[in-house]
């Protein structure tokens, strides 16, 4: 059977759509929702509830429905959606849901994106208030954004067949929206939810793109975009939600808002059943059980809470054969899988007078609660209306406005003229003039809208009596809650779990508080509603992801020479955002037998990697060898033109937080290397202390990091390479002495060659513009070839420093580690007053002999390889735990040069137990160590010199 | 439609029929606790049953552990790198293990697991080594490689294709989560039955001293004379502490949260990633939980900025894709309170008979029996129980701080 | 999101910026010359009020300077923003 | 040989028109400056034939011995000055020279960023998906330069006409960019509905 009325309502009747639901084919028209064909399709049992199992339907007709919750299937599954905004396209799958939906395994394969916007005014609402603030404002010439959930204009207006200015509703919508659209400077957005309202006019809202064109959404375009509005004013008018009132057995399938009934008619053209009872608080149900039973719905009766029925609609409904029963209420209902009866008392509880009216629909309205979700996100104060029975916006802000329903007001000319002005007053306080004010239309609604009786519940079987439908919370649960000496609405809320589901309270929050309030014999003015939170409907988390996702995550950093390092078969390591060649397997290669050579082929004759990711700071100004010497904890200021200096920098309590080499380019100028991870954060670091307490200082310090590719050239014949690409440089040792640098040209290219070395080897530093690195690379490894050149990778960096006992920070470091403890009181200046960190070192636990300190660890079988991270033990058996640890090993690894494995290590009291032999832990078994200097190769620094 | 022989929700447990009386102020108290938080109000509960000592008020600005115990994603783990920080929250995590039979309340205690994820090679490092000091102080912990991470959560993306792929994780079997409000309501109900008043809506506006003595609160609700007095404040706890004139190296940060509608298990166990700052586990009611990197500035206002709740979403993603149509239904802040080194400050202060438990940060929640146990043996011997010795306010001026921030052990 | 005034270049997202901690805490004269306890008060101590706060940012994405603001941090309002140097301007609670 | 950080995204990036028109433009001489002296930053800009922006979140242009040259406000005391290519030594030269004895600093730059032209009727939609600076010609006319982000990169973004903005980005972050302008062009390839 069908509930499809033959004409009326915004779908399209020519066309068919084609959906399953439940497993059930069935059909629709464009323009539905997934709720409206299902009801058109007689369908109410939608899926059931969470902890009770009981059925459940359809309440509403919009986003506050709290129990339509639907798992689309196809095109791609999709977890608890409502029915009520799931717009219909043909292919539709979907099933009702117990409370839980399913994610899918498989990779969503749709785009999402955002987009930022900025303007003047925003209006929320495209109801009739929303309309006129938005046109109104458009107007002035302010820029303007509007922002509607539904899929068009009209608001509540869609859900009535009214006429405005004796014409149907719907033109004087398409007037404004006709205008707003041909206005400059305007943007119009449906199927646009703003969901949360930040800080300094910060609206997200999230626009729905491509859902409705289901299979024939085309690629490319985002399913969903978050709109990152930033908004001088905001307007919100919102609208209202109508609320139930609670009785038993008001959770079945069947029962429903009346309003939202008179939507699914006249925007849908679909009736909610056959034989409808109306239970109200209030006028506005009058309407739709008349409209109801002008489109052929059997409505037996009226049941009104009031003492008296409003004359007028009284009399409407007599002459369409409605009972009108005032002082009533519902007390009760039948049915299984859709309610079939309704019982019907009057309100004063006067035993033995209850009816029995046969239905397959009841219709509720309870009064009307607005809309101030986003209002009390902003910060704004609720204040509650006695006479309308909710929470209301209770004060002005600054630069947020209400207008229309959402602040209690119903009346329809009056919403017009609020929204009116505050979009006036919202362009006036953005800087703009109104003009040409819009007229006020005049309605003819029948149901005059007035606020009724405020009545929560109907006294019945509390168990019985749901308040949250989603959560399968009852009256009973609230009164248990008050009983187990609860008091507040947050607290009620956390017991009883009312308005913690999808539609977070949206018809239920108010009438729990009311209930708690009457239970508690309390003031509701002296109560606040919990606190609303984003976001006002559910977003999905891609959403909120956007674009950046897989390639666009987060930036991959790359150096110029990247090229050449993928076309080798490098494998790459994760440095912050870098990617870093980690080693360069050859055929059959693992990680340590490619280190093995790498490290071999290096120290016996050259290797070459890419330090272009290394931080490079010019510093510049006559005092920059003053500031240098605060930074760094060993003296740069005494550094010559042309020298370089090993430096190590402390934070103010005395921990390493970098190191690298610093240049002195001339009188007033050096350049300072970070390391790699660090390079952003120590010219952050350096910025801070020039701009906030050193402003005397003249220095200035300018990143140059990616200006340079710079090409460590290392190993006995590294000094014959660079002889070959550099023909105008002496490099000799005593032309070109260790910690020097020159100017030169280097295949052929400006270059800056500095001979320092991270490895103990004979090595060179080569710097040319970023633009030259891939070139002078593939250079120097053609003059290379006859050496057996090698390009080497960040592993075997870090095996050619250990071996000399270098610390690299972050690894041998974490921010509990000083100089000292890395045995690197060499270069902690105790000529200099002062430097960053120096009056730490003074304090108690910096003196004590028992700190970690950095060592070497040479396992008593040379073949055995620590696991980096590993403990480091007193004794050859393990006591009971707590097992006293005496440090860690923080680097480990198989070495060519020494023919054994090795590690560094920090260690208690570590360098006074150089010699003794402790004991790693490594899975069950204790592994003897012999600690060791850290330097464990080239002790006498023979072979820097080549 | 589908209805399951049981709907998914029908096992929950319910809460007590009765919990707490809303007793007016005495005048006096032998202990007055300000803050009614989890720490509070197991503060409460261990003076009363461990030491007997019951004229106690817990004293409450807004509703009962509505602050950050309202708030926290509720992941319980001890694996923490010192001995100084597996000392207490191992003692934690024993109490949580019977926890729920002291109280006599459902608290969801479950020991689904967490893994602690390492994205790069220094973060494998830093694991391999907290778990092998977990294990040598007694805790469980293991170090498991990508394919040991499927195993455990399979829903988690250990593509060596991902921006930041996942080299293995640490592991701890006996952590888990709990159910916030339980746990809190759980020790509200039992130190009230023994006789501690818990007082709502009391804000504590000043601290008087005598001769370097604490001797009264002044509340919302009035002066009330106090024998001890015991700050567990969380994110207020700078603001109260001055109230006696005492400083503290805190900073108070909006930290947020946000949950999912409810999902058929997807989740088993609880997956932590600080290098993206993912914290996620699956509640019992099958929503999913997730905890986000704090707010950069200082905060009291129970809210953060937005762009921190995206930024969390498309790390989460890259973790997990199969959450991408999962929904965002709700997203909080709490305020939480920083100390330099992410451990917490807890003993005497300068103030005789005022007593500080506060700097958890983003991780205090698991610490809630522990600290309840160990702060109220430092209340009722004057003296720091030996679990929060290492944990007091002069470490700041010695040096001797347990740096769980570079130990790569923070959050949550 | 915060919508911060910098000083230069005007109103940007807070995402442009690096939070600074306090504002005029000035480093000591003579570090050598301070106790344990003075210095660890200058390393590791920072006022955290509750209410208007006097706090350094930098607009680190934009012009790089530091400058400073008062800020409300119960409701995050940011009541004034002033250069380095500048005197912090009377603000009322 | 030289390469440029885009050389390899030349073709993909062509690609994207007619949606949007996106070149890069390689090797220019870039100086960042600091100064803050009014007659040291005068005396710069009368040698290089281009006054100096005086107003923050701009750009100026001029003509000197050097040809065109536009520098770029960057900060309070910090410019960029951006010529034709192979003229960053000179250059330098001059505005040390300029600078004399002034606070200041002077350092070439060239090739710590690249240089990215973009032009069509969706410039400022693209953009718009990641950058959070108002881009309505009221708010960001043409001269307009500010620094912020894009996405998850650091930009400077010079608006020089009503469809057309010039982007520079650091080297290593190119190619992200360039992933990233590709990726928002496929919405305005597509037929958006
Ligand atoms: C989003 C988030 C996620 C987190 N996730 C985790 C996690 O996964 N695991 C974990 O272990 N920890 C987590 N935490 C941290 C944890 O929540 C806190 O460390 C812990 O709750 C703090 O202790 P508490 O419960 O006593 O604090 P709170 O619950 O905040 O209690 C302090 C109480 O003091 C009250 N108060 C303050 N000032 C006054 C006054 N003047 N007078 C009277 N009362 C006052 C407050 O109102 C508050 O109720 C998280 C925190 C947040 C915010
Ligand atoms: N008969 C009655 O008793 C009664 C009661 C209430 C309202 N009304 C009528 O309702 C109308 C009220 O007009 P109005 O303009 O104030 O409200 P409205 O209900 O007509 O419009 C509000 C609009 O706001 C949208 N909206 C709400 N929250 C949103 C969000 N977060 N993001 C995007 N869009 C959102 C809704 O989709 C809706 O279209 C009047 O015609 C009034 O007479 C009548
Ligand atoms: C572990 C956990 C699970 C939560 N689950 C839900 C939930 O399912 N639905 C919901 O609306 N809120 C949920 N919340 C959030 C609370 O509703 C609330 O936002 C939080 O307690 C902070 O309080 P406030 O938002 O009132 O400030 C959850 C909170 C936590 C800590
Ligand atoms: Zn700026």
């Amino acid at each position: 059977m069908t509930f499809r009325t033959p004409t009326g309502g915004t779908i399209d009747r020519n066309t068919l759509l084609h959906f399953t639901f439940n497993g059930r084919k069935l059909t629709g028209h464009p323009g539905d929702t997934l709720a409206s064909a299902l009801l058109a399709n007689g369908v109410h049992e939608v899926g059931s509830s969470v902890k009770l199992g009981r059925p459940r339907g359809i309440v509403a007709a919009g986003s506050e429905d709290p129990t339509s919750l639907v798992q689309v299937e196809e095109p791609f599954p999709e977890p608890m959606l409502l029915a009520t905004t799931v717009e219909l396209f043909d292919g539709l799958v979907a099933r009702g849901l117990a409370g839980q939906g399913r994610l899918a395994p498989e990779p969503d394969p749709a785009r999402y994106d955002a987009k930022h916007e900025h303007c003047d005014v925003l209006v929320v609402g495209a109801g009739p208030a929303g309309l006129a603030a938005a046109l109104t404002a458009a107007r002035s010439g302010a820029r303007v954004v509007l922002v509607d959930e539904q899929n068009q204009a009209g608001g509540a207006l869609l859900g009535v067949d009214e006429y405005l200015d004796d014409r149907p509703s719907a033109a004087w919508v398409a007037d404004v929206l006709a205008e707003l659209r041909s206005t400059a400077g305007v943007l119009v957005l449906e199927r646009t939810t703003a969901f949360g309202m930040y800080q300094d006019g910060f609206v997200l809202a999230l626009q729905k793109r491509t859902d409705h064109l289901g299979f024939a959404a085309p690629a490319g375009v985002a399913r969903q975009r978050v709109w990152r509005i930033r908004t001088r004013q905001i307007v919100l008018a919102t609208g209202a939600h109508e609320r139930p009132v609670v009785f038993a057995g008001n959770d079945r399938p069947g029962i429903m808002l009346a309003s939202s009934a008179r939507t699914f008619l006249h925007r849908y053209g679909v009736l909610p059943g056959s034989r409808a009872v109306v239970f109200t608080t209030n006028d506005s149900a009058y309407c739709a059980a008349i409209d109801l039973a002008e489109s052929g719905v059997d409505v037996p009766m009226i049941v009104d809470a009031r003492p008296e029925a409003p004359a007028r609609l009284a009399t409407e409904c007599a002459a369409r054969g409605i009972e009108v029963r005032a002082g009533h209420v519902v007390i009760g209902t039948e049915g299984a899988g859709r309610v079939t009866d309704a019982h019907v008392a009057p309100l004063d509880g006067v035993a033995g007078h209850c009816d029995t009216v046969v239905c397959d629909t009841v219709l509720v309205s309870g009064g009307w609660n607005p809309v101030v979700n986003l209002f009390s996100q902003a910060r704004g104060k609720l204040r509650y209306d006695a006479e309308l029975g909710a929470f209301v916006p209770g004060e002005e802000l600054e630069t947020v406005r209400v207008a229309g329903s959402a602040t209690g007001e119903l009346d329809l000319t009056a919403c017009v003229r609020q929204g009116r002005n505050a979009g006036a007053s919202a362009a006036i306080s953005a800087g703009f003039t109104p003009r040409g004010q819009m007229p006020l239309p005049v309605s003819d609604s029948r149901c005059t809208s007035r606020s009724g009786l405020v009545l929560w519940r109907v006294p019945g079987d509390d168990d019985a009596s749901f308040v949250d439908l989603q959560r399968d919370a009852t009256v009973a649960d609230v009164l248990r809650a008050t009983g187990a000496g609860l008091r507040s609405l947050e607290h009620i809320k956390r017991y009883t779990t009312i308005g913690t589901a999808h539609d977070q309270g949206k018809t239920s929050g108010m009438i729990a508080a009311g209930i708690v309030a009457e239970a508690l014999g309390v003031e509701l003015a002296d109560q606040r509603p919990t606190t609303f939170r984003p976001p006002y409907t559910a977003v999905s988390f891609a959403a909120l992801a956007g674009r950046d996702r897989g390639e666009l995550h987060d930036p991959v950093r790359v150096t110029a020479i990247h090229p050449w390092h993928v076309a080798h078969g490098a494998l790459f390591e994760d440095v912050g955002q870098w990617k870093r060649p980690w080693y360069y397997p050859q055929a059959g290669e693992d990680l340590h037998t490619a280190v093995l050579r790498e490290c071999k082929a290096t120290r016996e004759s050259v290797g070459m990697m890419d330090g272009s990711t290394l931080g490079k700071i010019d510093v510049q100004g006559r005092d920059a060898g003053k500031f240098l010497d605060m930074l760094y904890t060993n003296m740069m200021s005494t550094l010559k033109v042309g020298r370089i200096r090993y430096g190590v920098m402390c934070g103010v309590d005395g921990m390493v937080i970098d190191d690298g080499t610093v240049i002195r380019v001339g009188e007033e100028r050096y350049l300072v290397t970070t390391t790699t991870g660090n390079a952003a954060k120590i010219l952050d670091w350096m910025e801070e202390w020039l701009q906030t307490e050193w402003p005397h200082l003249d220095v200035h310090c300018t990143s140059v990091t990616e200006h340079w590719a710079t090409i460590p050239l290392v190993g006995p014949k590294s000094r014959d390479v660079l002889a070959a690409v550099a023909p105008d440089l002496d490099v000799s040792n005593e032309a070109f002495e260790f910690m020097t640098w020159h100017d030169t040209h280097v295949a052929g290219v400006p270059a800056r060659v500095c001979r320092i070395s991270f490895s103990g080897e004979l090595a060179y530093e080569i710097n040319v513009t970023a633009w030259h690195g891939l070139a002078v690379w593939e250079a120097l490894m053609a003059a290379g070839e006859q050496y057996g050149i090698t390009p080497y990778g960040t592993e075997t960096m870090h095996v050619l420093r250990a071996e000399k006992g270098y610390p690299i920070i972050g690894q041998e470091t974490d921010a509990t580690v000083t100089p000292q403890d890395l045995g690197m009181s060499w270069a902690v200046s105790k000529k200099k007053p002062d430097f960053i960190g120096k009056r730490s070192f003074a304090r108690a636990e910096n003196n004590r002999t028992d700190r970690k300190q950095l060592v070497g660890l040479l396992p008593v079988d040379p073949s055995v390889l620590l696991p980096e991270g590993s403990q480091i033990v007193e004794t050859d058996r393990l006591p009971e735990p707590p097992v006293r640890m005496l440090g860690h090993v923080t680097s480990s690894y198989p070495s060519a040069a020494l023919g054994r494995t090795f590690a560094l290590a920090l260690v208690r009291s570590g360098h006074e137990r150089i010699g003794e032999t402790l004991y790693v832990p490594v899975e069950d078994s204790l592994v003897p160590v012999t600690v060791t200097e850290s330097v464990l190769y080239d002790k006498e620094g023979a072979r820097r010199d080549g | 439609m589908t209805s399951p022989a049981q709907p998914p929700g029908a096992h929950l447990p319910e809460h007590p029929d009765f919990l707490w009386e809303n007793p007016e102020p005495k005048a006096s108290y032998d202990v007055v606790i300000v803050g009614g938080g989890g720490h509070g109000l197991a503060t409460a509960y261990y003076l009363a049953k461990v030491h007997g000592i019951t004229n106690v008020a817990v004293l409450e600005k807004g509703w009962l552990a509505g602050g950050n115990m309202a708030r926290n994603t509720t992941i319980i783990r001890s694996n923490y790198l010192w001995d100084e920080s597996s000392g207490i929250y191992e003692h934690s995590l024993k109490l949580w293990e019977g926890l729920e039979e002291d109280l006599g309340y459902p608290i969801l205690f479950d020991q689904r697991g967490v893994l602690n994820l390492a994205h790069s090679l220094q973060d494998v490092r830093d694991s391999v080594r907290r778990v092998n000091a977990n294990r040598l102080n007694g805790i469980d912990a293991e170090w498991v490689d990508p394919a040991g991470v499927k195993e455990i959560c399979p829903i988690v993306n250990v593509s060596p294709d991902v921006r930041y792929p996942v080299l293995g994780a640490t592991y701890q079997p006996r952590a888990g989560i709990a159910k916030h409000d339980y746990v809190a309501w759980g020790y509200a109900r039992a130190a009230h039955a023994m006789g501690v008043d818990l007082i709502q809506n009391c804000e504590v506006t000043g601290l008087e001293t005598a001769g370097g003595r604490i001797t009264a609160v002044q509340t919302s609700r009035g002066r009330i004379a106090a024998g001890k007095v015991a700050l567990c404040a969380a994110g207020h706890s700078s603001v109260l502490a001055k109230m006696a004139g005492i400083r503290l190296p805190l900073a108070s940060h909006p930290l947020q949260a946000l949950v999912s509608e409810l999902l058929e298990p997807v989740h088993p166990t609880v997956v932590m990633s600080n290098a993206v700052h993912v914290y996620v586990s699956q509640a019992h009611k099958g929503e999913l939980v997730m905890g986000a990197g704090i707010d950069s500035y200082n905060g009291y206002g129970q809210r953060g900025s937005f762009h921190i709740i995206e930024q969390q979403m498309s790390a989460a993603l890259e973790l997990f894709p199969v959450f991408a149509r999962a929904h965002l239904l709700r997203t909080w802040a709490g305020i939480v309170d920083v100390s330099p080194d992410a451990s917490p400050i807890v003993g005497l202060t300068p103030v005789g008979g005022l007593y500080l438990n506060c700097g958890w940060g983003t991780g205090g929640f698991k610490a809630t029996p522990g600290v309840g146990d160990c702060f109220a043996h430092t209340i009722a011997h004057d003296k720091p129980h030996p679990f929060n010795e290492p944990f007091t306010l002069e470490r700041f001026t010695t040096g001797a701080l347990v740096d769980e921030h570079g130990a790569a052990a923070v959050a949550h | 999101m915060q919508l911060i005034p910098c000083p230069w270049c005007g109103p940007r997202e807070e995402a442009e910026f690096h939070y600074g901690g306090q504002a005029h805490v000035a480093y000591p004269e003579d570090p050598s010359a301070l106790t344990d306890e003075e210095w660890a008060q200058y390393v590791f101590f920072r006022e955290n009020p509750s209410g208007p706060f006097a706090e350094r940012w930098s607009h680190s994405a934009g012009c790089r300077r530091w400058f400073n603001a008062v800020r409300d941090t119960r409701s995050h309002d940011l009541l004034a923003v002033y250069r380095a140097g500048e005197p912090m301007p009377e603000v009322l609670s | 040989m030289t390469v440029s950080p885009l050389a390899a995204w030349r073709g993909r990036l062509a690609a994207l028109a007619p949606a949007l028109a996106v070149a890069e433009r390689p090797f220019r001489s870039q100086l960042t400056v600091r100064a803050s002296e009014p007659s040291a930053i005068a005396a710069m800009g009368s040698a290089l034939g281009v006054v100096f922006p005086s107003v923050p979140c701009t750009f100026t242009a001029g003509s000197g011995q050097f040809g065109d040259v536009e520098v770029l406000w960057l900060g309070p005391d910090e410019f960029l000055v951006v010529a034709a290519p192979d003229l960053q030594v000179s250059i330098e030269e001059v505005l040390r020279g300029a600078l004399g004895s002034s606070r200041g600093s002077v350092v070439d730059t060239s090739a710590q960023r690249t240089t990215v032209i973009l032009e069509g009727p969706h410039v400022r939609d693209v953009l718009a998906h990641g950058c959070s600076v108002d881009l309505h010609p009221s708010a960001a006319p043409a001269g307009t330069c500010v620094q912020t982000l894009l996405a998850r990169t650091g930009i400077i973004l010079q608006v020089t006409g009503p469809d057309r903005c010039t982007v520079l980005v650091r080297s290593s972050f190119a190619e992200y960019l360039a992933a990233w302008l590709s990726d928002a062009c496929v919405e305005y390839q597509a037929a958006a509905p």
